[in-house]
Order: C-alpha cells, then structure tokens, then sequence
C-alpha cells in the first residue's frame, strides 16, 4: 500500500477526536487490503467542517465536497462504478443538517457506500454553533442562550431510514472503530458508523464518554432491543446494532452494467440511433 | 398551410391525438409543427392542442385554425372564433349545441362503444383523416397502429364519427414522404447528448425540463443509458458530479426553480473542473412562476450561475436540429475544456415537436484529454493551455477534486500565490475556448434583408415562421453561443436598422446585445404571456416597426 | 502613522489581543483599523492581525510594521522581513533565538504564571504598551477590563512581559479622544439593519456572513432581535419569507455558496413581493473556495440572484460608516417596494474593524403602505406605481401570498392577460425606485484629481488609505448602488482617463461600468488572491499607470 | 365564518383523495372555531404539487410556498406571529423529498404547526414519477423499469424526529380525519398527520386502502406497540400513534414576546443605540 499521509499541515486542534478518527480509518484501510480490497478502489468524500480536513491529510483518492452534499457526491460515484468502495466523512452539521435528505435517502435506497459520522455535537469549523447533535442547553455562539432543540439518535434515524449496517463507536477506542469501520466498508448496502468524536474546543465530551460508554456484546437480537439500546443516555453503547442484507441499489438499477468502464462506443451509437430513426 | 385545433379537458389524450394527426399528415407527405397548451392538470381543465402543417418545413403554430374540434362547451367558446374563412370546426353536440360548425355526440357515440376507460382524443383523429380525405381503412390502419390500448373499441369509435361527419374532404393530395422523424425538442437535445457519449442523466422532474427524463427512462434499454431521478436537484447535480468524476458523460436539467437550486453545485463544477452539461429549459417566473408555458426571462440568471469566478459556456438552440446537434456539442466541449455548460432553452422548443433529420455523424464527440503518465498524476497540473489530463479511478495515482482552492495536487490551500496561479491555469482555458468556437457555428443567420431581427432560442423559430408572411426582408440574426459571445460573426451586421424580439418583460437580451454589439435598436418586441406569437402577428409587429422607422 | 502586526497559532487569543490594542489606541486618542488574517483553523497552524493606527481616520492596514509581536518560530520567518526601519521585533525566545529583534520567553513567563488555560496573546498588549509608553499601571488597568477570565493572572504576565521588555517606548504622545466607536463592518450591517426596524435575522453560518448571526444572538436581549440558526440557508430564507408574512422586518445573510442555496426563495420573494434584506458578504469561490480571506467575484452572481424576470435592488457599503446606513437604507427600501433587496460587500468590510460615529437618526425607518380598506383588501392590487398595500394577519380579509403568478386576489393563474398584468404591475415599481434613488446617496466620490479611479465596496477602503500616498491626484467614484445603476449622477466624469481596481480575475466591475457608462480603461488593477493591497504598493501602481499614459 | 370557497375552478381529477382532505379540513375548521379558535388565526402554508392546489380553493390566508418549502415557510410564519395556528399541507414528494429536511427538522423543534401530509404515494401533478412513499416496483414515469427505493414510514419517521402528535387518517374517512386534524391543530406542539390518498390518476389505491384500514380503538400505549402498528402492511392501522406535550420551541424562544405585534418602536430603538454607543 502507497503511503496514507500527504504532506499538508495537520491543523486539527491538539486532542481533538479526529485523530482517532483517522488513526483507524488507517487501521482499517490496512485491515480491508487483507481481506483482498484493493486499496485503489478505495474512493473518499467529505463534506465541510473541522470532519472534512481529513480529505486533505489521508493520500486516498475522493473528492472534497460541499457542505452537506459528501454523500450525494458519494452517491453519483457508486452509480458510475459500482466496483469503487465509496466511504464518506460527513461532520453531524454536514450529513444530518444542511445534507441530511442525503443521508435518508443514500439509507433508503440502500445504497452500497459507507458513511462514517464525526460526531461532535457541534459546528467544529465555524466556531462551536449547535449542531442537530448538540443537545439541549447547548451554548454556542449562535444559541448563545442555550440551545432549544433536542438532538437526534443517528443509530434509530438510521434503522427508520433504511439503512442496512448501523453501527457506534468512539474516537478513542480506535481498535474498536477500526473493526466497526472495517464491517462497514465490507457491508453490502448502506452502512453508517456514528463516531462520537469529542471536540476539545467546543464539545468536550471526553469525561461524559470515557465514563459512559460499553461495548455491545454482540448485534442486538432485535429492533426494539436496538432501538432501546441506541436511545439509552445512561450507558452509551457503541457496536454495531444492526447487521442484514437486502438488495442494493446499484445491482438493481444496474445488473451488472459498469457505466465508467463499459462505456457505448461512438460507433455503436452512431448505429444505435440509425436503427432508432433510419 | 393547414392548421389543425384540438381542445378539451386535460386527460382526455389531446396531445396524443394532435400526434398521431401530425404523423398522418407527414404520411400525406406533409411537414408539421405541433404546440401543446395545457396548464398543470391531469384531468378536466383545459388543454389545446395546435398542429400546423405545410408542404415545406413549418416553425411555428399559427392562432387562426382550417380545423377546430372542440370536446367541450368551454372549447367551443375559447376556440370557435379562430377559424379561418372555410374552415371547418366540430364539436361535441352532447355538451350543447353551438351556432358554428358541426356538431357530432362525441361523449354518446364514445359511451356506445367503450367501457370506460372512455377515449374520445380518437375522434380528434377521425375528423382530421375525414377533413384531408383519407379513407376509411387507412383511418383504421391508423388508428389501429397508434391506439394499441382497446384497439377494436378505438377503430369502432373512429369508424363512427367518421360516418357520422358525411363528406367534408377537401383537397388534400398525397405527396411523396420525405425523410426525418418528428421530435421534441427534448428528445433531440437527450439523444444529441447521448450521440456524443451521454452515460447517466441526473435530474428532478420539473416541467418543461422533465420530458428529458421521461425519454431517456423509457429507452433505457435502447440507448444503455441510466436515469436517476434523485431526492432533490441538490442531490441530482452532486451526484452529476460524482458520476463525472468517475469518467461518465453525465447531464443534469431542470428548470429555472430547480437550476437555482442547483447553482452552489454549479460553481464547484467549475472549482473541481468537472465536464458537466446542465440544461435549462425556461418557463415564466420569478418562483414556482406559470408551470406549463414558455417565457425567455432566465438569460442572466444562466450567464452568471454560481457564485465565484469562473469560466463556463453558455447556448441555446435556434431549432430542433440544433438542439440535436448542440447537446453533443455542448457535451463535448464541457468534456474538452472541463468545465460546466449551460444549454438554455425554452418550453417551446422542449416541448414543441416538429420533423428534423437527425445524423449522427454530424455531432461531436465527447472526448478527454487523457493523463499518460500516471505515476507523476496531478489531478490540477498547471498547464499552457489550463488543460489539466483527467484520470479516473481506480488508479495507482491519487485523484483528488477539491471544492476549496487547490494546489496542483487537488490538496487545498489558502496560500495567495496558489490561489492565484489555479485562477490563472482554470482562466487560461478561455483562449482555448474561443478559438474552439471558431470551429462551430456561433450564430444562426436566416434571411437576407436589410433590417436585422436580433433573437435566440425558440424566438427564432417563431420568427422564421413569420418571415414567410413579411413584405420588408429581413435578417434573422441569433447567437447560438451566448457565452462566450462572438463578436466578430456578425460586426458587418453593425450599422443596420435593429429589431430584438424575446420572451420576457425586461429586455435581457436587448441589453445583451446592446453591451456586446454597441448596438442600438429601432424596436423591440417582447411577449411575456407565456405564450408564443402567431406568425402573422408577429410579421405585422416587425412590418410596422420598420416602416415606421423607414 | 504605526502599524503592530501580531502573530501566532489560531486559538491563541490573537485577534482579541489586537482588539484590545486598538482600544488602548483610541485611548491615546489615535484612529485605528484592523484586520486579522486566519485561516480555517480552530486551534494551531498560522494567524496574524494587524492593527494601523493614525492621528486621522485609516481605512486599511500596511504590510510593513513598526512593531511586530511573534508568538512562534513560523511567525518570525513570515513576518520579520515586514519590520520598518526602527521598527521594533518582538518574538517568543522559548521557539529559539532568532536574528533581529528582541526575545522574551513568553512561553516560559506564562506558564510561570498561570495553569492552564494559558493566555499568551496578554503579552501582545504589555508589549504594545511598552511600545507606545504606556505606564505599567495603566496597562494592568486595561488588561482587567478586557480579559476578565482569569484577571489576576493575566495581570502578573502582562506585568512580567512588561518588564522584561525593558525601556523601548518611542514618542507617543496621549492625544484627546474622539468620538466614535470600534465595530466591524458586520456589526455595523447588523446595526444599521436593526436601527431600522430589524425584528428577526434568519441564517446559517457561513465565513464572513457569521458575524452577523453571532453578534445578533449574542445582543438579542438588549436588542429584542431574534435569531434563527436554521437547519440550511434553503430553511433559513423561506423561513424568513414566512416571517415577513406576518409584518415582521427580516434579514437573511451568507456567503456566496450559501447565497446560491437561497436563489430560488429569492426568486420567490420577486413574486410574492416580499421585502426581504438578503447580505451576501463575498470570499473568494467558486465553490468552497478560499473560506477566510476577502474577493469580488460575485457582483454579477448578486445582480442576476434568482430565476424568472423581477426587479431588485443591490447595493454595496463603500466604508464602515455607510455599512451602518445602507443596511437600513436597504431594509427600508425593501420594505417602501416590497421586494428583496441585497446588501453586496466582502470579508473585508465584513470582518475589518474600524472606528465608526454611527447615528441612528440618519437611518431611514422600514415602513410600508398599510391597507387601509380591509373588507375590500387584495394582496396584489394592480395599482399605478406598482405597489399594492399590505396587510399582516389574523385579520378579517384573507390574504393570500403565492408563489405561482396569480390574480390581485393572490389566487394562481396561468391566464395570459393576467400574468401579462401581474407582471407589468410590478414592473411598474422600477419607476419610483429609480425616482427614490434621488434622495439617497448613489455614489461615494473621494479626491478631486483629474483621473479616475473606478471602485466599489472594501476596495473604496483600500484605494482612500492609497489616496494618501498618491501624487497625481485622483477621484475615487464608487456606486454604492449597481441596481438600479444610476448613471446620471457620473456623466459628468465622463471623458477623463480611468482606471478601476477589483478583487476577481475577470474583471467584472469593469465590464458592469463598460457597459453602463461606455468607458474604456487606461488600466485595471485585479487582485484575487484573497488578500487586500498595501496602500503604498497601490499608491505605486495606480501612479505608474497614470504616468505611462500621461 | 366567512365562506369557505374561493372561486377558483377546482382541476383535481375527479375521485381525487384531495376532496376528501379538503371536504375534511373545512369540517375542522368549523370545529376549531367551536371550540374558541378565531378563524382569522388560521393561516395555511402548500408546498407545490397537486395537494398545493388546496391553497386556491380554500379562501383561508396563507403562502402557497415553494416546492418542498412549505414547513420552513409555516415555521417563519408561527415565529414571528405565536398568536397564528399554522398549518401546512404538503405532498409526498414535497415533505418527505425536496423538503424532507424541514420536516424533520419542525418536528425536532418541536415547532407548534400542524403538517396535512397528502400521502398519494406518487407526484401527482407532474405526471406520476415515483415518490418518496411510492412502493418498490411502482411504475411512474421516472421509473418505468419499476422504483427500487423502498418507501418511507412518515409515522415513525416523525417519532424519530421527535413529533409530539402523530396520526394517520384516510382521506374517505371524512369524520375521522376531520377529527384527527381538529386535535392537531389544537395540540400544542409539532403535529404530523399523515392522510392516505389514492391518486386515481397515478396510484389508485382505494380498493387497497378500504379493505386494509382499520380504526385504532385509541393511542397506542407506548413506543413499541405504535412502532408495530404504524409498520403493520396487512391491516393499515388510522388514528392518533402519539400525543404528548413538551416544551414548544417558540415559547422557549420567545418567552411571550410575539414579534409581529411588538415591534420595537423607532424611538426606543435610537435610544438603545445611543445608550449603547454614546
Ligand atoms: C453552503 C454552506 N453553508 C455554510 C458553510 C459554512 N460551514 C462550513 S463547515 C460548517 C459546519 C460544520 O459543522 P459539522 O458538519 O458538524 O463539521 P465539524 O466542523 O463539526 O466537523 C459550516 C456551517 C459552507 N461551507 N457551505
Ligand atoms: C424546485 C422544484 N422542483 C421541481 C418542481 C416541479 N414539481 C412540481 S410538483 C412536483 C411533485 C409533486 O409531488 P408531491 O409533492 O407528492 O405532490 P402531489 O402532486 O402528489 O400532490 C414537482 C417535482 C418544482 N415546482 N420546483
Ligand atoms: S474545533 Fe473541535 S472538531 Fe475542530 S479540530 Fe478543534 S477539537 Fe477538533
Ligand atoms: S393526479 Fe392524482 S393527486 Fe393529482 S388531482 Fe389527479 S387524482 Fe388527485
Ligand atoms: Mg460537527
Ligand atoms: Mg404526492
């Protein structure tokens, strides 16, 4: 495998929960080649925020999209090449925000890409405004006295969206998130990892999460158990909650049709529309 | 010249019907222009369906009918007054009966014969074969081939009204076929963006941009191309992207409401350099505007899409060849220059359907340049000619696009010297571009008068139209290309009496041609109803503005 | 004239250090401007702000400094080459010793002195203080106003630095204080707006429009503002249009890319005759572009916002003082025609501090023609200036808003004579709009030279810093309006030779005064690499293409 | 009350579901103003789509929005004026596509409107393409090989978000549904009824729906009984799945204040510039 590092400037804040982020998604970069992905069909994208810096630091090929949209963009590459293993990086602004039709829908269809959530509860980026994860109270400079709204739970969103693999973890467990990472980019289907990722200047989440959370035993045996699993604010439990397989989007609208690969030729199309309109 | 009028409630097949009289009269040897009026209803309401006929190429519909057949009462008094001396107009005598015309039960005769689902659009085609004199087995043929749906129930009905109408043939021979096939303007601007390697057509279905869609969904299976109707127009243009990326020929359309949705996805086709045809078919705004009619008000709004500095191209087909052969164009230069194109057109020329010979051959292909030495790749290379080589994964290089600023790498940057030097290498494609322009045809120029008529888009065709019926002679002039503008085309045309004609209140395109060409004008006619002129009409607006200037 | 220029790591408290010093500066009477330069980054990697200062009023900073404070390595390597003659350099001996200037160790002074967070930035201000003489007393005084947290330690630092910096005052004698305050460009946009009737601001953050949402937010008690940090741009803009339903005067702010989400409900507030103040405070794109720095590449973009044909106003804040009464200005002319209206300006006026005398009696009130007949009341009243009364609910009559063109009732139609009505109806308000142009400035005119110099927007600040160093003499014309652009009022400079200075790289200002004015440029200064000029490097160009062409 | 009509000819086709919705929504209109709401506090919002066309017939104030927008719109309107009972009608396509974001996002606010959610299964106005709630292998125009999505389930959809009133109701059934809208117009907080409507032109579902709908005896008792129920294909269960009151987010906002009656006067507002820049 190439080197994994460019050689732009880390300008993420000293401690802040992406570097675990990117420490397993190596991790799991190196995982997959065992397993015989070829890292070449390894393709990112992410959106805008603190999350996204990550496109320039990781040597992987992608695309750095706009705010909001990684997963549309992610999308438009898994329907061109199906033979591409698309991952995106979306900040909780960004997929469940200003993008969050994308992520209903990239869940819905079932399509086979990954989406791995930073999770900080706030606009790391633009200075701490509340995100759709940052719970109620929440004074950032926006909602300086307090934020009203209640957050998401991204992991039963997701089980109503569609989603086929839904799974927790932590920056800091990166073994943890490399395997749950790892399940996920192996997932036929939709697959989501919300990674509580603690941002140290805004949302600093360390404490609350190095007390509450607990790995899951295993998947959870059924939805109900998930979803009170998921919803639970005592104990956070991170793994993967949900596990199956159903058809997938691009096998369906596709066969095995790879438009990027096995492109008409000119002449066929010369002939194709000859014998439409002779 | 014949005109044909058909009117009633929406859902009642009128637009089919207006098509299959079109394809008997080009049977009869005859060119056709169809123009379907309907407002956003499925049934009831009221629709209208115009067709205009001739033995040379027509352009446009014409307001005052040879054949008016009206389903309802409201069609009777919307339409009756339009029907040229000897005329013929039919109605539907179950809804009353009317002083003009014959009246024929449309609605009992249709009850004897079906069970629902009724389809009275059948007699629509049986008056017209008993107008032109067809016989009674070639009307079944016809109806047969074109009704598969309840075929005996359909030949019945046809046969009936046909009867029941009695003999009002008038002399209409049957002249040698000519080639070509009829189109919509839609169907043209899909399968010229196809002719030239379209892959994936990316899109949100919005009227008048929508049928692009449709066409391509239902001959999925012909052409291999996919269709995806996404969640949004945001959705649809970042997946477009995405698509690009991977090397597809992709498209994106909509109309003005949904372009603007589209316009921060626009702009970072134009950061990422991501070949990307957008069509744009206009309807009359501002907002969600009047849904189902044509208006040209969205000139400015596509000649600066998207926030930021950058290069695009923008054109707008003058006819329905040029629709076939400009969406491959188009394509192909988006593809050669990487960036995004714009093809503006109206609801009348999307929509509209009118005979054209389409010829493959004749449209480019969109072709890359590719990167050779993959080893070195460099997805934003900083070249002579802004040019960077594409690469597509998956590949041993690393392809990054960006959305910020980028250094050649695809890595961003806030550095002043490499912002500025990516400006420069994406802005260095404008040479190129306009020396590539000298290739095509810019503008279209029909007539050879001494006042000059300034149009573009489907007013062009309106105006051909109307040029058949003016005394003065005239010059058409209309830029295919809008952006980048040609000057030099038509600078001979520079000290001749003006005329502007355009589809919107504000004179856009007037102000276009003014700051471009330093021209001034003697008139301008501008239509902002939604509808088209009648050729007559307009031949009169521009006779009078010339000879009151004369 | 003295220039500090302080530099460090993001997250270290640069930009409010230079605050503070500009305070103390208007303490010793001197009038100051400050910008800071950052990168998107929260904590780490590289930032610097500069704050000039000057006996009169400065509109923009210099490269060169005479005192530059910096906080780490990477600081000294970019910024010691910009020490003055008799500059003083002052850098942090903790990250080496370096060859000019003077080292202190502030890491290890700080850490001393405090436990965690540390306050490094403190020690900017006791070194200015040193610098202009400022008696240790007095700077302790200052330090516990402006940096409350942690007061006691912060004293003791600024003390330590203060001292061990040693005797290096230079003459800087306390001058009497003026009026006037220190805002930002922001700010005063906010203030201006609010100033004339300002109930909600709607908006999602986007660098350099955030400001404007945070400031709000954090005065919404003393102002009884309400602030909405929506879900996207798209929710924050038809939110805005609901609350402008209801009577409520509203605002909308971003940058370009989230300007190009709100097109289409901008179209809508065309058609529904909304008055709606949208800011659109520029960095440089496309697409993502370069988040934190300044341009004006999106003039035209502003101008043609929004699919469909509808009229708007656009208008751009020449210095500080003007951000505060055009935003009210537009709020209330928006408000007077019931249409959107856009406050155009960049980062730079944006994010830039200054001294500002604001006077809330010379911003105009957002008022509007109130219904006065209810039982009889309809939205869209075809009226002769164009104008129909409002009327806010609950009431008796219904009052019906509509996207869709529509009846004066504000039921849809797709009638031709009524869109024709609707349309010209609202056109009509083009006429008093250009008419109550008279009474407001439209253009901004500084020097009385014989040349030129064209600008609009932060780069009239830039260009008046310049004026000071020039020897020809020039006259700045700057429109505050570019729609409607009035000519009238610069006919008269017509035949002087020109030169127009922008922040893009096609020249877009240019074109726009080209073809309003038929000018031709003996020369055009681009920038657009996110920074502003040095007013001495201004000075020098504009004066060697004066003199090439002399 | 003033009359309920305007003289806008009605194009829905006929047997459209919409007459039942609208036949519905007058009925809770008198029911509204009998039990104390003022007519004149009504103001309706429409998204774009054959249910927009609502706005026209009924002479009720209001925004006939943008495609998709409606909610944001309403949302503008309930914040600036409290004292107004907003209510939206929006599609399918319109509410759980192009403005899906909105809806979720109300109803994590928590905002005090009401959402009539035209549930046709299709867009009806643009000629029958596959909707967000168009089943797998539903033929629109877009789709003519069959739509592999698979369907939303606006009920749980709105728990996840965190609606507070949840219902279901049949456009036939014209006294259940008129007082399902009644109680959520009358519910203090984000209500969400989703109205099943056979669209005869694209999507006729009335055998479907009539032999499949049942009346709940009641709300369910809890989360999971509601989730089954709402999900349940074989019996189409109506009524209300959730009704619960929590603190509405403009209250928390606004306090009392109502913007739109208590504007800040000119002169206050010069004073409070002077005094705080003198
Ligand atoms: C259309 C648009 N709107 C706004 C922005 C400004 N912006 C950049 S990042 C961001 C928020 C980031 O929050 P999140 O997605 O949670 O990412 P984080 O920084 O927390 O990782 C915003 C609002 C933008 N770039 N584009
Ligand atoms: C931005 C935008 N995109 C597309 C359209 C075209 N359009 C109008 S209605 C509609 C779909 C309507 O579907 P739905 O919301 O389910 O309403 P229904 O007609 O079924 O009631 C579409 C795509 C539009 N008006 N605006
Ligand atoms: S602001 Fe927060 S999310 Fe962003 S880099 Fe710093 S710690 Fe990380
Ligand atoms: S198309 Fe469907 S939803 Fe629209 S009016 Fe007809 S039946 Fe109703
Ligand atoms: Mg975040
Ligand atoms: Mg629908």
């Amino acid at each position: 495998m190439h080197k994994l590092d460019t050689n732009k400037e880390n300008t993420w804040c000293p401690g802040c929960g992406n570097f675990g982020i990117m420490n397993a998604f190596k991790k799991a970069l190196a995982a997959l080649t065992n397993k015989g992905i070829d890292p070449k069909s390894i393709v990112i994208t992410s959106g805008i925020g603190c999350h996204g810096k990550i496109f320039d630091y990781l040597n992987v090929s992608g695309i750095y999209s706009l705010h909001g949209r990684a997963l549309a963009t992610a999308q438009g590459i898994k329907l061109a090449n199906p033979e591409l293993n698309v991952i995106c990086f979306g900040g909780d602004g960004d997929s469940l925000g200003e993008g969050l039709e994308h992520t209903m829908f990239a869940a819905k269809r079932n399509m086979d890409i990954t989406l791995l959530l930073h999770n900080n509860g706030t606009y790391g980026l633009t200075t701490g405004q509340a995100s759709p994860m940052s719970l109620q109270g929440y004074r950032g400079i926006s909602t300086p006295q307090g934020n009203i709204e209640r957050p998401f739970t991204p992991i039963t969103l997701m089980y109503e969206a569609g989603a086929t693999y839904i799974s927790r973890s932590y920056s800091t467990k990166i073994d943890h998130l490399t395997e749950v990472i790892t399940g996920a980019v192996l997932h036929k289907g939709f697959s989501f990892v919300e990674i509580l990722q603690p941002c140290i200047s805004y949302n600093n989440t360390y404490d609350l999460y190095n007390q509450k959370v607990r790995i899951m035993d295993g998947v959870p045996s059924n939805e109900t158990v998930a979803y009170s699993l998921a919803r639970n604010k005592d104990d956070i439990h991170i793994g993967i909650f949900k596990d199956e397989s159903i058809p997938i989007y691009h096998e369906q609208l596709l066969g095995s049709h790879i438009p990027a690969n096995e492109r008409i030729t000119r002449n066929h199309r010369c002939e194709i529309i000859k014998s439409m309109y002779p | 010249m014949f005109t044909v009028l058909i009117a009633g409630k929406a859902g009642e097949g009128i637009k089919k019907a207006a098509q299959v009289i079109a394809d008997m009269l080009k049977f009869y040897g005859r060119f056709t222009f169809q123009l379907d009026d309907y407002e956003s209803t499925i049934r009831g309401g009221h629709n209208f369906s115009v067709v205009t006929t001739d033995t040379s190429e027509v352009y446009s519909v014409y307001n005052s009918a040879d054949l008016i057949i009206c389903f309802d009462k409201r069609s009777y008094h919307l339409h009756s007054d339009k029907l040229n001396p000897n005329g013929l107009l039919v109605y539907n005598s179950d809804e009353g009966s009317f002083e003009r015309g014959i009246g024929i039960p449309l609605t009992s005769l249709m009850k004897d014969v079906y069970n629902q689902p009724y389809n009275v659009s059948v007699s629509a085609v049986a008056i017209s074969a008993a107008r032109i004199g067809m016989t009674g087995s070639n009307l079944k043929d016809i109806i047969a081939h074109s009704y598969k749906r309840d075929a005996t129930q359909n030949c019945i009905y046809a046969s009936r009204v046909y009867d029941s109408l009695g003999e009002v043939a008038i002399d209409f021979p049957k002249l040698p076929c000519h080639s070509g096939h009829i189109f919509s303007g839609n169907q043209l601007i899909a399968l010229g963006a196809w002719t030239a390697g379209l892959d994936y057509y990316f899109s949100y279905p919005m009227t008048p941009a929508s049928s692009i869609l449709h066409y391509l969904a239902a001959k999925q299976n012909t052409l291999g191309v996919h269709t995806i109707h996404a969640e949004s127009e945001l959705a649809a243009i970042n997946m477009a992207i995405g698509a690009v990326y991977c090397g597809c020929r992709t498209a994106v359309g909509s109309s003005g409401g949904g372009f603007a949705l589209m316009q921060e996805a626009f702009s970072m086709a134009g950061m990422v350099e991501a070949p990307l045809l957008c069509i744009l078919s206009s309807r009359p705004g501002p907002a969600t505007g009047v849904s189902t009619y044509t208006a040209q008000e969205d000139l400015y709004f596509a000649l600066h899409q998207g926030h930021g500095d950058f290069s695009r191209i923008v054109a707008s087909p003058d006819c329905m060849e040029r629709a076939y052969t400009l969406a491959g164009e188009l394509l192909a230069m988006a593809w050669k220059f990487q960036l995004p194109v714009i093809l503006l057109t109206e609801k009348h020329l999307s929509e509209s359907m009118m005979q054209a010979i389409i010829d493959p051959t004749q449209v480019m292909e969109a072709n890359h340049l590719a990167a050779t030495d993959e080893a070195e790749y460099n997805r934003y290379e900083i070249t002579d000619n802004g040019i960077s080589p594409l690469l597509f994964p998956p590949s041993e290089a690393v392809i990054k696009w960006n959305s910020h600023e980028h250094l050649s790498s695809g890595v961003r940057t806030d550095e002043a010297i490499d912002i500025v030097a990516m400006k420069d290498k994406r802005n260095r494609k404008d040479t190129g571009i306009i020396a590539s322009l000298k290739e095509f045809q810019t503008w279209a120029v029909y007539g050879e008068g001494d006042v000059i008529v300034f149009a573009y888009g489907s007013t062009v065709l309106e105006l051909r139209e109307a040029l058949k019926h003016l005394d003065s002679r005239i010059t058409i002039l209309a830029p295919i290309y809008l952006e980048p503008f040609d000057i030099k085309t038509v600078e001979m045309f520079q000290n001749r009496r003006t005329i502007i004609v355009e589809h919107n209140s504000k004179g856009d395109f007037a102000f276009l041609i003014r700051s471009k060409l330093q021209i001034d004008f003697i008139g301008s006619i501008l239509r902002y109803d939604g509808r088209v002129f009648d050729p007559l009409e307009l031949a009169q607006r521009i006779e009078v503005m010339i000879n009151a200037q004369a």
